[in-house]
């Protein structure tokens, strides 16, 4: 019973295919696929969005919105109705067949992102053997679609708003790399299957997730700062910053385009979570043994939402980075410890089992993450501001 | 090929004179080389050196005769030398050494003994002259080169000090060489002995290729010994002569040349403007002396292959020349005004006569000749100088007369010395030498002409010398101012010299033999029976017959009257032509003068010419060539190297400005070219490859 | 040949075109980015998976953004007034005629010389990226150093040579 | 008409095109455009000479092409920063304009 309730959508898919000639079904089998993850995401986007205005709310000591529905759960609903019906403003010579593109281009590629995520014991899309470097080729390019946005809106703010975006989504990209190779380099393989039945044990109950591993920790707690700045959330938000860029790259858009970029970044972000899940949460796996009887894609879901909570929660509290302190603590900062991390899950391999390897681990993060805030992080690096101005 | 070591260490003579014998010649010459670093004004040391020198080697010089003289007497007869290997040149090597016998031990004793008196004689005489630290030199020079002459074992030593002396000599004759006339004689002197030596290099050269050693005596092998003599009297010359006659005739050519003899002789008169100690000493005593005793030396060569009492081919000719010569210059001497000039021609004639002497009575004869007329020629040389220095340097006997009263004691040494010269009998030194001449001369087997030639030539001599004496010491004094006796040291060596022109006779008078015999080793017996030997009587007759027709005419002409300074010679009064042609040296000068300078003179303009057309000529044509070639060179270079690099410089230039258009700058031109050659490459690959 | 062949030629070769006679600069870019794409998806046809995913990562992800900065940096985005194509462009076209010439005529008549049995594509190799790892650390290990080499020379190069001078260096 | 001439004929086209554009083109960053994209056509034709070629598990081609397209990158990175130098100070990216090195 567990068994089915685990796989009754793989069941439900194989059942609705096995209707079609035999050529035809593993291509329809996958568009079923796609159809799935093109509903659900878009709905936990919604939920998300309605997670995060209640939670900033309630964290700023106040309601969230609960005029729609009783208690503003139906504001989605209002919010997608509002971004549907209203006008679509083109900037006169902004450059429409690129403007029209960006977020078309955005929201592909975001959702191309998910084929690889395995949702589910064997609920992957597209089993590809180098399955994680596929994300981050596709992650890369969303960088792309900012840009078109930011320049053929033909607006300065927009323009300078897509050029910090891009820096900042580059200078971050490495250090998301970075950390993931260590759990790759552990596990021994880029495809996200092998990766979750690699930490899917579980001993005395507890699974085997890298995260409880000293240079697992430090990995998440890096893949998770890069992806917030790879994704322009929160300290990271400075392309948005409403208080000196109005809206970023993408103030010259407004209606369903506007909607479209506002679901591709929410549907990013939680692409990003997934990829944390998997390489570092263990996927679709329990977090206790006793609780095996859950369906795994339950867990991959839950722990999706988790994410998303912890995003919104960080929104809510840390103020936003100057964009010198932003490239200074991605370049000084997290690139330098993602690598020592790299060296430090070697030296965890090869020390074998034992606790000497616990402390020895451990230890040298947290002096190498002393060491480069001493160092890295000198005080006048936080001074006051230094203009520069254009010639 | 071993090449057997000739032994090299000198062969020592026995005893320790002749070993060290060299040092006589030494002495005198280190000494001429210390005055010579003299300063000018340091004349009390030159002439202290050259005198001390001499004399340690007249001491030396007595040892050697003593040790001769031991030797002698207690029989066996002394000849040690004493040779070192000069130099080496393969197998050959030439050889120098020294040699004491009883004609060196002699000669040596009389050049050291009659040098030192003339040492002396000079310090006063040269007193007032500033070059007198020179003058010493170049004497003490000439010593020990003559000196180094009487002691050489080896023609070739002999040869070099013989040249030695033709240089002291030419240097002292031109001594006053401010005065035209001396560094002309000097010139003349040097010049016309070179003539003589020249044939005497010749004979040497033979000599050497002939008997491969030039030693005298050398154990056996010397070329004066009996193998090499031999040897070359084997040897057939040119013209019927043998190697030894012909070696000995060139060698008498270099003797005479020395010694003045006939075609040579010009030298000797003018070589008075020299000082008048030198006069003495080179021309009277040593030098002239130096071709006799060459002759005497080399006599064995000479005399080589005569039968027993006959004579050799050389020897006649010595003769003839010998005897032509002392008439010739007596004839001369009598026409000459000049007081040296007599004296200088009268010494030729006595070299003539020693010559002659040799020639036909053998060495000791003409030695004997040698030995006596050195001492009282140079007691002559010396009191005419007294008499210049007296006369304030005045030469000509025309200006003089009535010495005698002025200077007794050089007038008495001077008598001394003339009556010696004019051979008066019994009394005399000069009297046994001529009259051993005059009887070897009569026993002459060839022809009996040299014997009158001589008497004749004895008739004259003591003809001028009266003639002389009467002009210089008789009459009234018809020079300017008033003659003053000279000093003690001029008069002193006068006077021993008047003693020795006495004394010396006792030695080789025929009833004591003594220089004969110590010459040849054979016993001095002492006999006076020969005195009563009629030839001899015959001979002291004749002598005295000859004495008495030359004083006695002599003094008939000038010793009566004293002639006036300004009238013409008694003589000349009589036969004018005779007495210019006399006066002029029988225009022998003159002759050489035509003859021989013109030679010279023609040869040297034809060599000029030569020299100036024929080699200039060439010269100049060939600098001319290369004129023609260098700008022939210039013209090319410019016109077709230049122009032809021009042009290319165009060219290249031209060229380049087109490739630099090519270089426009633009990357898309430098890609499109690239394409293209790509493609043009490509084609040709495939076309080719399909082919 | 199979469809999804000549679709993909198809979009590659359009968007080349585009990128190269487009008159904006940002669209050249643009449509050079379309033509990576396409190449990427070849790569994929290819079977190529690591290296289609490698392509999309640095062409588009790094090298396409470079060259927009680049476009951006030098103030070229408005269109330029002028022609686009610089002086005697007809050269140029007439050596990439040629040169294409060149080479198709090769292909073909290698294709020609080539047998056919081979027409049906072989079996695919299914390449993992095991045994790209392998391989990249066994037998091109030393490439792979060098190319790290490279990278970390270009990477200081490009920032030296782009840098801005600071105000006394001018 | 094999596979394999197909994608090489693709490679050719892309080649010249790249080849065109880089010849023809004024703005020095297209001509950088087209360089890259002559670049891209090799690998191209690499990944396609690998896949039909003979012994495809010898992963010659494809790995010549990972390291043909690294170098590309750090190629296009040190080109673009070039340009950007020349710009800054000779305030044009056109190439005729960049003759500095005429002859």
């Amino acid at each position: 019973m567990i068994e089915k309730a685990d796989q009754i959508f793989v069941l439900l898919g194989h059942w609705l295919v096995s209707f079609l000639p035999v050529w035809l079904q593993q291509p329809v089998l996958v568009l079923l696929g796609v159809v799935c993850i093109i509903v659900t995401f878009p709905a936990l986007f919604a939920i998300t969005v309605l997670l995060e205005r209640k939670g900033l709310g309630r964290m700023q000591n106040r309601y969230g919105p609960n005029r729609v529905g009783p208690y503003g759960i139906f504001q989605p609903v209002a919010d997608g109705i509002k971004s549907l019906t209203k006008e679509d403003i083109v900037p006169l010579n902004a450059d429409a067949v690129v403007h029209f593109l960006a977020p078309v281009f955005l929201v592909v590629v975001v959702f191309m992102g998910y084929a690889i995520l395995p949702i589910g014991r064997n609920m992957t899309l597209v089993n590809l053997d180098a399955g994680i470097l596929f994300f981050f080729a596709i992650g890369a390019s969303t960088e792309l679609s900012v840009f078109m946005a930011g320049w053929s809106s033909r607006n300065k703010y927009s323009l300078l708003g897509a050029m910090r975006a891009v820096a900042q989504m580059i200078s971050y990209e490495v250090p998301l790399l970075m950390s993931s190779l260590a759990v790759i380099m552990m596990t021994g393989s880029l495809s996200p299957n092998r990766i979750v039945d690699a930490q899917n044990q579980y001993t005395f109950g507890l699974p085997h997730w890298y995260v409880f591993t000293p240079w697992g920790l430090a990995g998440f707690i890096l893949f998770a700062v890069a992806g917030t700045a790879e994704t322009n959330r929160s300290p990271f938000d400075l392309p948005e910053g409403e208080s000196e860029l109005v809206a970023g790259y993408f103030t010259e858009y407004s209606g369903f385009k506007f909607a479209l970029f506002f679901l591709g970044e929410y549907v990013g972000m939680m692409g990003i979570a997934g990829l944390g899940a998997t390489l570092f949460l263990g996927g679709y796996s329990a977090p206790l043994e006793v609780l095996g009887f859950v369906p795994s894609w339950f867990w991959f879901i839950a722990k999706v939402m988790v994410a998303m909570c912890f995003f919104i929660w960080v929104r809510g509290t840390l103020p936003r980075l100057r964009q010198d302190q932003l490239m200074n603590f991605a370049w000084k900062f997290v690139l330098p410890l993602t690598l020592l991390n790299l060296f430090d899950a070697a030296l965890w391999r090869f020390m074998g089992p034992g606790l000497l390897r616990w402390f020895v681990c451990s230890a040298i993060l947290l002096v190498a993450y002393v060491a480069l805030a001493r160092i890295g992080m000198t005080r006048e690096k936080f001074g006051p501001r230094s203009y520069r101005y254009a010639e | 090929m071993m090449q057997e070591s000739i032994s090299f260490t000198p062969q020592l003579a026995a005893s320790a004179i002749a070993r060290n014998l060299w040092l006589i010649p030494a002495v005198p010459i280190a000494a001429s080389g210390v005055i010579a670093v003299l300063k000018q004004p340091r004349r009390k040391t030159a002439s202290a050196l050259a005198i001390g020198a001499l004399s340690f080697s007249l001491l030396l010089a007595l040892i050697a005769f003593a040790h001769v003289l031991s030797g002698w007497a207690n029989g066996q007869a002394v000849r040690e030398t004493a040779s070192f290997t000069w130099f080496q040149t393969g197998a050959s090597h030439v050889d120098l050494g020294w040699v004491l016998d009883p004609l060196s031990a002699i000669m040596l004793v009389m050049v050291t003994f009659v040098g030192l008196l003339i040492f002396i004689y000079s310090t006063g005489y040269m007193a007032h002259d500033e070059n007198y630290t020179r003058f010493f030199c170049f004497l003490s020079l000439f010593a020990g080169a003559m000196l180094g002459v009487v002691i050489a074992n080896s023609l070739l030593l002999l040869f070099m000090c013989w040249e030695l002396v033709g240089l002291t000599s030419y240097l002292l004759i031109g001594f006053w060489y401010f005065k035209p006339a001396a560094a002309a004689a000097a010139k003349k002197a040097f010049l016309t002995t070179r003539v003589g030596d020249v044939f005497f290099l010749l004979g040497i050269v033979w000599l050497f290729a002939q008997t491969g050693t030039l030693l005298f005596y050398n154990s056996g092998t010397g070329s004066m010994e009996q193998a090499a003599l031999t040897g070359l009297l084997a040897q057939p010359a040119a013209w019927g002569f043998t190697a030894a006659s012909a070696i000995g005739l060139l060698i008498f050519a270099g003797a005479a040349g020395k010694s003045g003899q006939f075609p040579l002789h010009v030298w000797l008169p003018d070589a008075m403007e020299g000082p008048t100690p030198v006069s003495a000493l080179i021309h009277a005593a040593t030098m002239v002396a130096a071709g006799v005793y060459l002759i005497a030396r080399v006599y064995p060569l000479m005399q080589a292959g005569a039968l027993t009492g006959g004579t050799t081919t050389a020897l006649t000719v010595v003769t003839w020349v010998g005897a032509f010569t002392a008439l010739f210059a007596a004839c001369i001497a009598v026409a000459q005004n000049d007081i040296k000039r007599i004296l200088a021609y009268s010494t030729v004639s006595q070299l003539g006569y020693m010559m002659a002497g040799l020639g036909m009575g053998g060495v000791a004869v003409g030695m004997f000749h040698l030995i006596t007329h050195a001492f009282f020629k140079a007691l002559l040389f010396m009191g005419a100088g007294s008499v210049i220095h007296g006369c304030h340097e005045e030469q000509d006997i025309r200006n003089m007369g009535g010495l005698k009263k002025y200077m007794p004691l050089t007038f008495a040494t001077y008598s001394i010395g003339m009556l010696a010269l004019c051979g008066v009998p019994i009394l005399f030194s000069g009297f046994w030498s001529k009259d051993a001449i005059l009887e070897s001369a009569h026993g002459w087997p060839l022809s009996h002409a040299p014997y009158y030639m001589l008497v004749f030539g004895a008739i004259l001599t003591a003809f001028y010398m009266t003639r002389q004496v009467s002009y210089v010491f008789f009459g009234a004094y018809r020079g300017h101012g008033h003659p003053h006796e000279s000093p003690r040291s001029m008069t002193t060596p006068l006077a021993i010299l008047a003693f020795f022109a006495i004394a010396l006779g006792a030695l080789g008078t025929p009833a004591w033999p003594w220089f004969r015999a110590f010459l040849e080793n054979g016993a001095a017996v002492v006999d006076f029976h020969a005195f009563a030997e009629p030839a001899w009587l015959m001979l002291l007759l004749t002598s005295c017959v000859i004495v008495t027709i030359g004083i006695g005419l002599g003094w008939m002409l000038y010793g009566s009257k004293s002639p006036a300074a300004d009238q013409p010679d008694v003589i000349e009064r009589a036969a004018p032509p005779l007495w210019a042609a006399l006066r002029d040296r029988l225009y022998i000068d003159e002759f050489y003068g035509v003859t021989v300078i013109a030679f010279y003179s023609w040869w040297a303009r034809v060599a000029d010419w030569l020299d100036r057309r024929v080699w200039g000529g060439i010269v100049s044509l060939v600098a001319f060539v290369f004129g023609l070639w260098a700008t022939l060179n210039r013209f090319l270079d410019t016109n077709v190297v230049d122009g032809a690099f021009d042009k290319s410089c165009e060219e290249i230039s031209t060229s380049g400005g087109l490739l630099a258009r090519i270089q426009s700058g633009r990357v898309q031109t430098y890609l499109r070219l690239l394409a293209l050659a790509v493609v043009v490459l490509a084609i040709l690959l495939f076309w080719s490859g399909r082919a | 040949m199979s469809l999804v062949f000549y679709i993909l030629a198809a979009l590659t070769v359009a968007g080349a075109l585009a990128a190269v006679l487009l008159k904006n600069t940002v669209h050249c870019a643009l449509a050079l980015t379309a033509a990576f794409a396409g190449l990427a998806l070849l790569f994929l046809s290819l079977d190529a998976q690591f290296a289609g995913f490698a392509q999309i990562l640095v062409y588009i992800g790094a090298v396409a953004i470079l060259v927009v900065f680049a476009i951006l940096l030098t103030r070229d985005s408005e269109t330029p007034k002028d022609t686009v194509y610089g002086p005697r462009p007809l050269i140029g076209l007439v050596a990439a005629a040629g040169i294409f010439a060149v080479l198709g005529w090769a292909v073909l008549r290698s294709a020609a010389a080539l047998p056919h049995e081979n027409a049906s594509p072989a079996a695919a190799p299914n390449v993992t990226v095991m045994d790209i790892g392998n391989a990249l650390m066994g037998r091109y290990v030393l490439p792979l150093e060098i190319v790290a080499l490279l990278l970390t020379a270009a990477l200081i190069g490009a920032v030296i040579v782009a840098m801005h001078e600071k105000e006394g260096a001018r | 008409m094999n596979p394999l001439t197909g994608y090489l004929l693709v490679a050719a086209l892309l080649f010249s095109i790249g080849l065109a554009g880089a010849l023809t083109r004024r703005n020095a960053i297209l001509v950088l455009i087209g360089i890259e994209l002559m670049l891209n056509a090799a690998n191209l034709n690499l990944i396609a000479f690998w896949r039909y070629g003979p012994h495809p598990e010898a992963l010659t081609g494809m790995m010549f092409a990972i390291f043909s397209i690294a170098v590309a990158a750090a190629e296009a990175a040190v080109g673009l920063g070039l340009v950007i130098n020349i710009h800054r100070h000779a305030h044009t990216t056109n190439l005729d304009q960049m003759n500095r090195m005429k002859g």
